[in-house]
């Protein structure tokens, strides 16, 4: 593979256990949009701190190509979301409270993968409205936009069309059946835009998007639990984890909730600022 | 693989309805087409100019090469950013890519064109002059039909890299062929992406033959004859 | 910092697009060397190869760099798919180059060289090759320009380059690093351009000897 | 009536092609600019239908300056001829002789008619015309080239080289064709060229130049080989002058009767060489019958030398003469044996018309 | 030293460029293939050096079947020259004309001594060999062409239309050069040519051919013009062949003595034809003295017509009887006055040769 690359010194599969040198090494992941990248920033300057040999492949893209990445070995840990990890373990799932994902995501988690300590750190898929529309259609709950949907069109990520907890289940769950579904690859800087625009006019964006309360939007409450809770948490491959990488993850996880992540989210999408720089400055104040 | 991809192809549910083979088939010619004709009308003049007055010839070689480097990816993300928020609807999500693909598809149209217009035979040229012929009608009558054979292949090459590219349509949410590229990587259903990238390919082949067709019936004769000798 | 981007930053990604772009060029060129070779040694090999060489440029980027793991069994994030595809890319740019470049040496020279007593292999490694430099650098100049462009795309797969410029600044609602991205695509393709030109150059002295007096 | 005056044309690189050129084309016939290359020629030609336009002094078509006339109009109304042709290769040859009539503004019908004239004119056929020019030998190309100068009746008709890309058998046929259209039509044609025998043998008039567009000598072919104006001139008309002028001298040769014998013939030793012809008075070839006699066989014939026609030229007695084994020229007047020349009274006929001046 | 025994060439798409062809080209001198396009002359020499393998028939080099030998080798040991002379453009003329040494293996620095030694045979200077072949005239570049064939020594050179792309001024050099060279090297060349005139002028031996490779004689140039085999080498040597074959008839013409007079001098009336030389006897013209007397003025020189030399061929002297203003033909022995002659005793001489077997 990229081992006559210079620029390429982790992914190998045996990296965490590589060297000699105890905080040993590792290549973080992580998936295609901001918030996630941060994170991986906040693990990477982490275990950086900790004199762990970091290496970083961010941007990955989805769920489904960064799992592959994960197992295959280009990469050896990234931040998760409980939820969505363990529904796409098990498609099946119907637990939606931050426990009972949890137990189901690590009954479901193949072996050679673990997951470290959860933080209290939050970010759920919603549906997301302009305010206008809003008060137009008098929305307040996923399920409010029942008589409403065949006029509208929904917007997000590619993979939100196939999930069971994405189009299926609006249907399925509160029975929305959209005019259209516009999947909108470039990241969810893409579906903001395209929502504050009118091209679509329902969005699956993040919770923690800042740009919510950017742009006034409101999160349709989703009274039966179709998005599961998706606590923050490390997801690495067995094979990687030293003490010294999990007891540094597990701090970072405590010292991460939904606010500072939230605003952390502001200083990246709204002030521009480098996530890299963003993750350093968190780390250097709260570990 | 190959026989999950086989069965996605000749599944006829993949081909027919709204999201279907079909139809992204004629949503991803009609960009590359409203691509192809906008670049020939940007690079065809310039490049007959070129080739007539042998003027600024080493801008086009230049100017074209420093189109190509533009990477389409990012001039497709500028643009997004800058085109969403001022229009409305789906031509805020096209504009970008067929600007994109314009800009990809001008270095051969120009390059085909002005090498056409300057391959003609001088002497024809001479003669042309010569006998009489006003510089336009030299153009008209000369050098644009004697030009046509490497100013349509130029047109040729250009699309199929148009319909080679157009599928980055999909990443900002408009349909083409590229649908099957990026939902099919999002939902890792590679069967779907390596189907959509044999249909892209096929109609790439397809689209070349059609033109193929179209250059016979344009092109003379006598230059195809001349060719052969 | 420039664009809101550090500086080594868009080095650093910028030597990993060098290396993307740059590897499957020369790699491209040693194996259209021969395939060009026979196409113009066997005249009737020449249609299907050409045309199966240039069917490998209709496939989408995106979807060989996503493919190509599942045919290769290289792993998902490996370097190695985006040096593949971009390989072949080349090949397909460069086999009809070099079957028009050693096309392009006059008959005369090729029998007179025949006539001479050249063995075939050598004429081609003598004569024919040398011959036939300036134009398979200007494809090689075309080709080494579109690599440089078609490897951003490798950005939506999470290969680090350049282009993740693109990706980081769109998600981020920024420009700057997009326009960062772009200004060194543009001139990392020209100054590769150049290089090859200056390469064609030096190579081919005889073209600028200047006419007979 | 086309009149150089004081022509001189400088091009922007500096070179001078033409200096102070002051010449007078006659009406009619053919005149032939030659010279080495690049001595200016074609710049001169180009300068009368301003493909090239003077830098000072002016050109005149019957007394009209050419830079009085638009340059385009003024081309529709010279035909103009180069090396290869020059033709338009995506159109027939039919479109391509129609090319100057229809610019003129001639309707349809009456341009393809002028053009399927011009073609026959030139000796191509109807089937040939619906060809493209690929399709064509570079011979008939050429021919194609002078049918589209001549489509449109032009008064004047310009020609670069026409005949320099075709093989000598060809360029002879092409020389003789032209030849005969000029006079077939009474155009006056300007002829460019490097090759001082198609001068000689093509012009009525041959203007010699030298580098830097100087005219070095005016005249009729003959005058040029009795009386080249100097050195240059001489070295350029070349070897074998004083031979190839006695195509000029007309000759009233008075051939000595010749006895001619049949095939079969019994003719006895002693006679020397013998003339053999058959019922119709037809040369066949000679017969030695210096040593030895007897029916004169096929086989031993010998070859004929070239054959005079009465009416030609001293070159051609002289030729016959001297080419003949016997020694003896066989002179013809309808394919029927007239009589025989020796040398010497071809010589004797040449002083008599005081061609040598002697 | 070279045979052809019945060789024959069918190309794959059925032409049949030589049928049945036998012959045998003497070792030394230069033989030349001569015939219209597309006779397969080209076709004939390549199968010498095995560029064109023969369908039937062999070829023996020395009695040697060609068919034996390595191709590549081969050709190593035969010179090749062709039309624009086939250089590699990408190397200096001196590596060009290294090339068949150093193919052959000779070191570096025997090969740079031969190449060297062949640039300067040719006539090119050491400065040229330096230059690459864009930088030369088509007629250097031909020389370099020559250089190139002839560095290794070969004993057999076979030349491919080897002039027909330069100049008539140039090839009538290149011509002598080949000339001088072959006399000077003993080596034998085999030339092909559709150019007649340059086949009589330069071959000791010319073949000439009709379509299909057919050999239609091989002769002397000399004996082609005097005794064509057939109608068909009759009419391909062409018109003048009487005068052009009394090039190849040595005269030993005896020139009469001829008062010569200088600038100044006072001629009266009366005289006629009067020449005119300088103090070292070189002649400067004719004078006419037949009406008017007086000084001889320079203005009033006629220009001489051309000079013999003697030793010419009756060509030469039958010539300068004929273009002299006087009818009296001069002749120089370097560069002086010797005599003049008339036409008439330069047909006597020819006569009393036995030069037109009268
Ligand atoms: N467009 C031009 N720019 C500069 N110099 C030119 C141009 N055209 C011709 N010349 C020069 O002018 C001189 C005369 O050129 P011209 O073509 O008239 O010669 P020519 O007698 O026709 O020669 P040839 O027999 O080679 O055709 C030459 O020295 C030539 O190099
Ligand atoms: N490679 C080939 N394949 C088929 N036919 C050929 C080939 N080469 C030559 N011929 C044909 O063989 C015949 C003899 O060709 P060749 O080249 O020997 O003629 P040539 O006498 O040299 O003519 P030229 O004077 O035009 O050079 C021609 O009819 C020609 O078309
Ligand atoms: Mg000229
Ligand atoms: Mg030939």
């Amino acid at each position: 593979g990229g081992g006559e690359d210079p620029m390429d010194t982790g992914g190998d599969s045996d990296a965490g256990a590589s060297g000699g040198d105890d905080a040993g090494s590792i290549t973080i992941g992580s998936a295609n949009f901001p918030e996630n990248e941060l994170l991986a920033e906040i693990y990477a300057a982490a275990l950086s701190d900790a004199g762990v040999d970091v290496d970083t492949q961010l941007n990955i893209g989805s769920r489904e190509a960064y799992i592959a990445g994960i197992q295959d070995g280009s990469i050896d840990a990234l931040p998760e979301y409980t939820g969505g990890l363990a529904t796409y373990l098990n498609p099946e799932i119907t637990a939606t409270s931050s426990e009972d994902v949890l137990a189901d995501l690590q009954e479901n988690l193949p072996d050679d993968l673990e997951v470290l300590e959860i933080s209290d750190a939050e970010d759920k898929d919603s549906l997301v409205v302009t305010s206008e529309t809003a008060e137009e259609l008098d929305l307040t709950t996923i399920g409010d936009l029942e008589e409403h949907a065949g006029d509208l069109t929904l917007g997000g990520p590619p993979e939100f069309e196939t999930r069971p907890n994405g189009v299926d289940g609006l249907q399925e769950v509160y029975g929305l059946e959209f005019a259209g579904f516009r999947s909108l690859a470039a990241g969810a800087n893409l579906t903001v835009q395209s929502l504050a625009n009118g091209q679509v006019d329902v969005a699956n964006i993040f919770t923690t998007n800042p740009a919510i309360e950017e742009n006034d939007f409101v999160v349709l409450e989703d009274p039966e639990s179709l998005f599961a809770a998706q606590n923050v948490v490390p997801l690495i491959r067995a094979d990687a984890v030293n003490p010294t990488i999990e007891e540094t993850l597990n701090e970072v996880s405590a010292a991460l909730n939904t606010e500072n992540l939230t605003s952390m989210m502001v200083q990246v999408q709204t002030e521009g600022q480098d996530p890299a720089e963003v993750a350093r400055e968190f780390v250097d104040e709260n570990l | 693989m190959i026989s999950l991809t086989w069965q996605w192809l000749v599944d006829p549910a993949t081909w027919t309805g709204p999201g279907g083979i079909i139809s992204q088939s004629i949503t991803h010619l009609r960009i590359s087409l409203v691509a192809l004709l906008l670049a020939a009308l940007v690079a065809v003049p310039v490049g007959l100019f070129i080739g007539h007055t042998g003027r600024g010839r080493w801008l086009a070689i230049n100017l074209a090469g420093a189109f190509r480097a533009i990477p389409s990816l990012g001039v497709l993300f500028v643009a997004t950013l800058l085109l969403l928020p001022r229009l409305s609807g789906n031509l805020a999500f096209e504009l970008p890519v067929v600007l994109v693909l314009v800009l990809l598809a001008v270095p051969p149209v120009l390059s085909g064109t002005y090498a056409g217009v300057e391959a003609v035979d001088p002497a024809a040229r001479d003669a042309a002059r010569g006998v009489g012929m006003t510089e336009a009608q030299i153009l008209w009558q000369v050098e644009l039909p004697a030009a046509l054979p490497l100013l349509l292949s130029g047109l040729r090459s250009a699309m199929l890299q148009i319909i080679a590219t157009a599928t980055i349509a999909a990443i900002v949410g408009i349909g083409g062929l590229g649908r099957y590229l990026i939902d099919g990587q999002a939902s890792r259903q590679y069967e779907v992406m390596a189907g959509g990238a044999i249909v892209v390919a096929l109609l790439a082949l397809l689209v070349d033959l059609v033109m193929a067709g179209l250059q016979r019936l344009v092109v003379s004769p006598g230059l195809v004859v001349a060719k052969e000798h | 910092m420039i664009g809101g981007v550090a500086w080594s930053t868009v080095g650093d990604l910028l030597l990993r697009h060098i290396y993307l772009a740059g590897v499957p060029l020369l790699l491209g060129l040693l194996i259209s060397l021969p395939l060009g070779w026979l196409a113009t040694r066997y005249r009737w090999l020449a249609p299907p190869m050409i045309a199966g060489t240039g069917l490998l440029y209709t496939i989408p980027s995106l979807a060989l760099f996503i493919l190509l793991p599942l045919l290769l069994g290289t792993r998902v994030l490996d370097d190695a798919n985006v040096l593949v595809a971009m390989t072949l890319y080349s090949v397909a740019l460069l086999t009809r180059t070099v079957a028009d470049g050693l096309g392009s040496v006059p008959g005369a020279t090729r029998q007179a060289a025949t006539a001479m007593g050249y063995g075939e292999l050598r004429r081609t490694f003598v004569v024919d090759l040398p011959l036939a430099v300036p134009v398979i650098t200007a494809g090689l100049r075309v080709a080494a320009v579109s690599n440089v462009s078609i490897v951003s795309v490798a950005a939506l797969i999470g290969v680090s380059q350049l282009g993740q410029l693109f990706t980081e600044g769109f998600n981020r609602n920024d420009m700057g690093p997009i326009f960062v991205g772009i200004g060194a695509c543009v001139v990392l393709a020209l100054v590769l351009d150049a290089g090859i030109a200056l390469l064609s150059r030096v190579l081919t002295p005889w073209l600028r000897a200047g006419v007979a007096r | 009536m086309i009149r150089f005056e004081s022509v001189t044309k400088r091009y922007p690189d500096g070179t001078t092609a033409v200096d102070d050129l002051s010449l007078e084309v006659p009406r009619g016939g053919i005149t032939v600019f030659v010279g080495p290359s690049g001595c200016g020629k074609t710049t001169s030609l180009r300068m009368i239908n301003r493909m090239v336009e003077p830098t000072e002094g002016r050109i005149l078509i019957n007394d009209e300056d050419v830079a009085d006339r638009k340059p385009a109009r003024l081309r529709r109304s010279i035909g103009y001829v180069i090396q290869h042709a020059g033709l338009f290769p995506h159109r027939t040859v039919l479109a391509n002789v129609m090319t100057v009539p229809t610019l003129i503004g001639w309707d349809k019908g009456r341009a393809r008619t002028a053009a399927m004239e011009a073609i026959e004119k030139v000796g191509l056929t109807a089937d040939q015309a619906s060809r493209y020019p690929a399709q064509l030998s570079g011979g008939q190309q050429q021919r194609v080239g002078v049918a589209r100068a001549l489509a449109s009746d032009p008064e004047v008709v310009l020609m670069d080289e026409p005949f320099s890309a075709v093989d000598p058998l060809v360029r002879t046929d092409l020389q003789n064709e032209v030849r005969r259209l000029q006079r077939e039509l009474g155009i006056t044609v300007v002829l460019v060229t490097h090759d001082i025998d198609e001068a000689i043998s093509l012009g009525d008039h041959v203007a010699v130049m030298r580098q830097g567009g100087h005219l070095a000598q005016l005249a009729s072919p003959g005058e040029l080989l009795t009386e080249p104006a100097d050195d240059f001139v001489a070295s350029f008309v070349g070897k074998d002058r004083g031979y190839r002028k006695l195509g000029f001298t007309e000759t009233q040769v008075e051939a000595d009767p010749e006895r001619t014998v049949s095939l079969g013939e019994d003719v006895p030793a002693g006679r020397g060489w013998v003339l053999v012809a058959d019922e119709q008075e037809q040369p066949l070839g000679w017969v030695d019958r210096q040593g030895s006699g007897g029916p004169v066989q096929e086989e031993e014939l010998h070859r004929m030398g070239s054959l005079a026609e009465v009416g030609d030229s001293a070159r051609v007695f002289l030729d016959a003469a001297l080419s003949a084994p016997s020694g003896r020229g066989v002179v013809v007047q309808d394919g029927r044996v007239v009589g025989t020349v020796t040398p010497e009274r071809v010589l004797e006929a040449i002083r008599a018309q005081g061609g040598s001046d002697g």
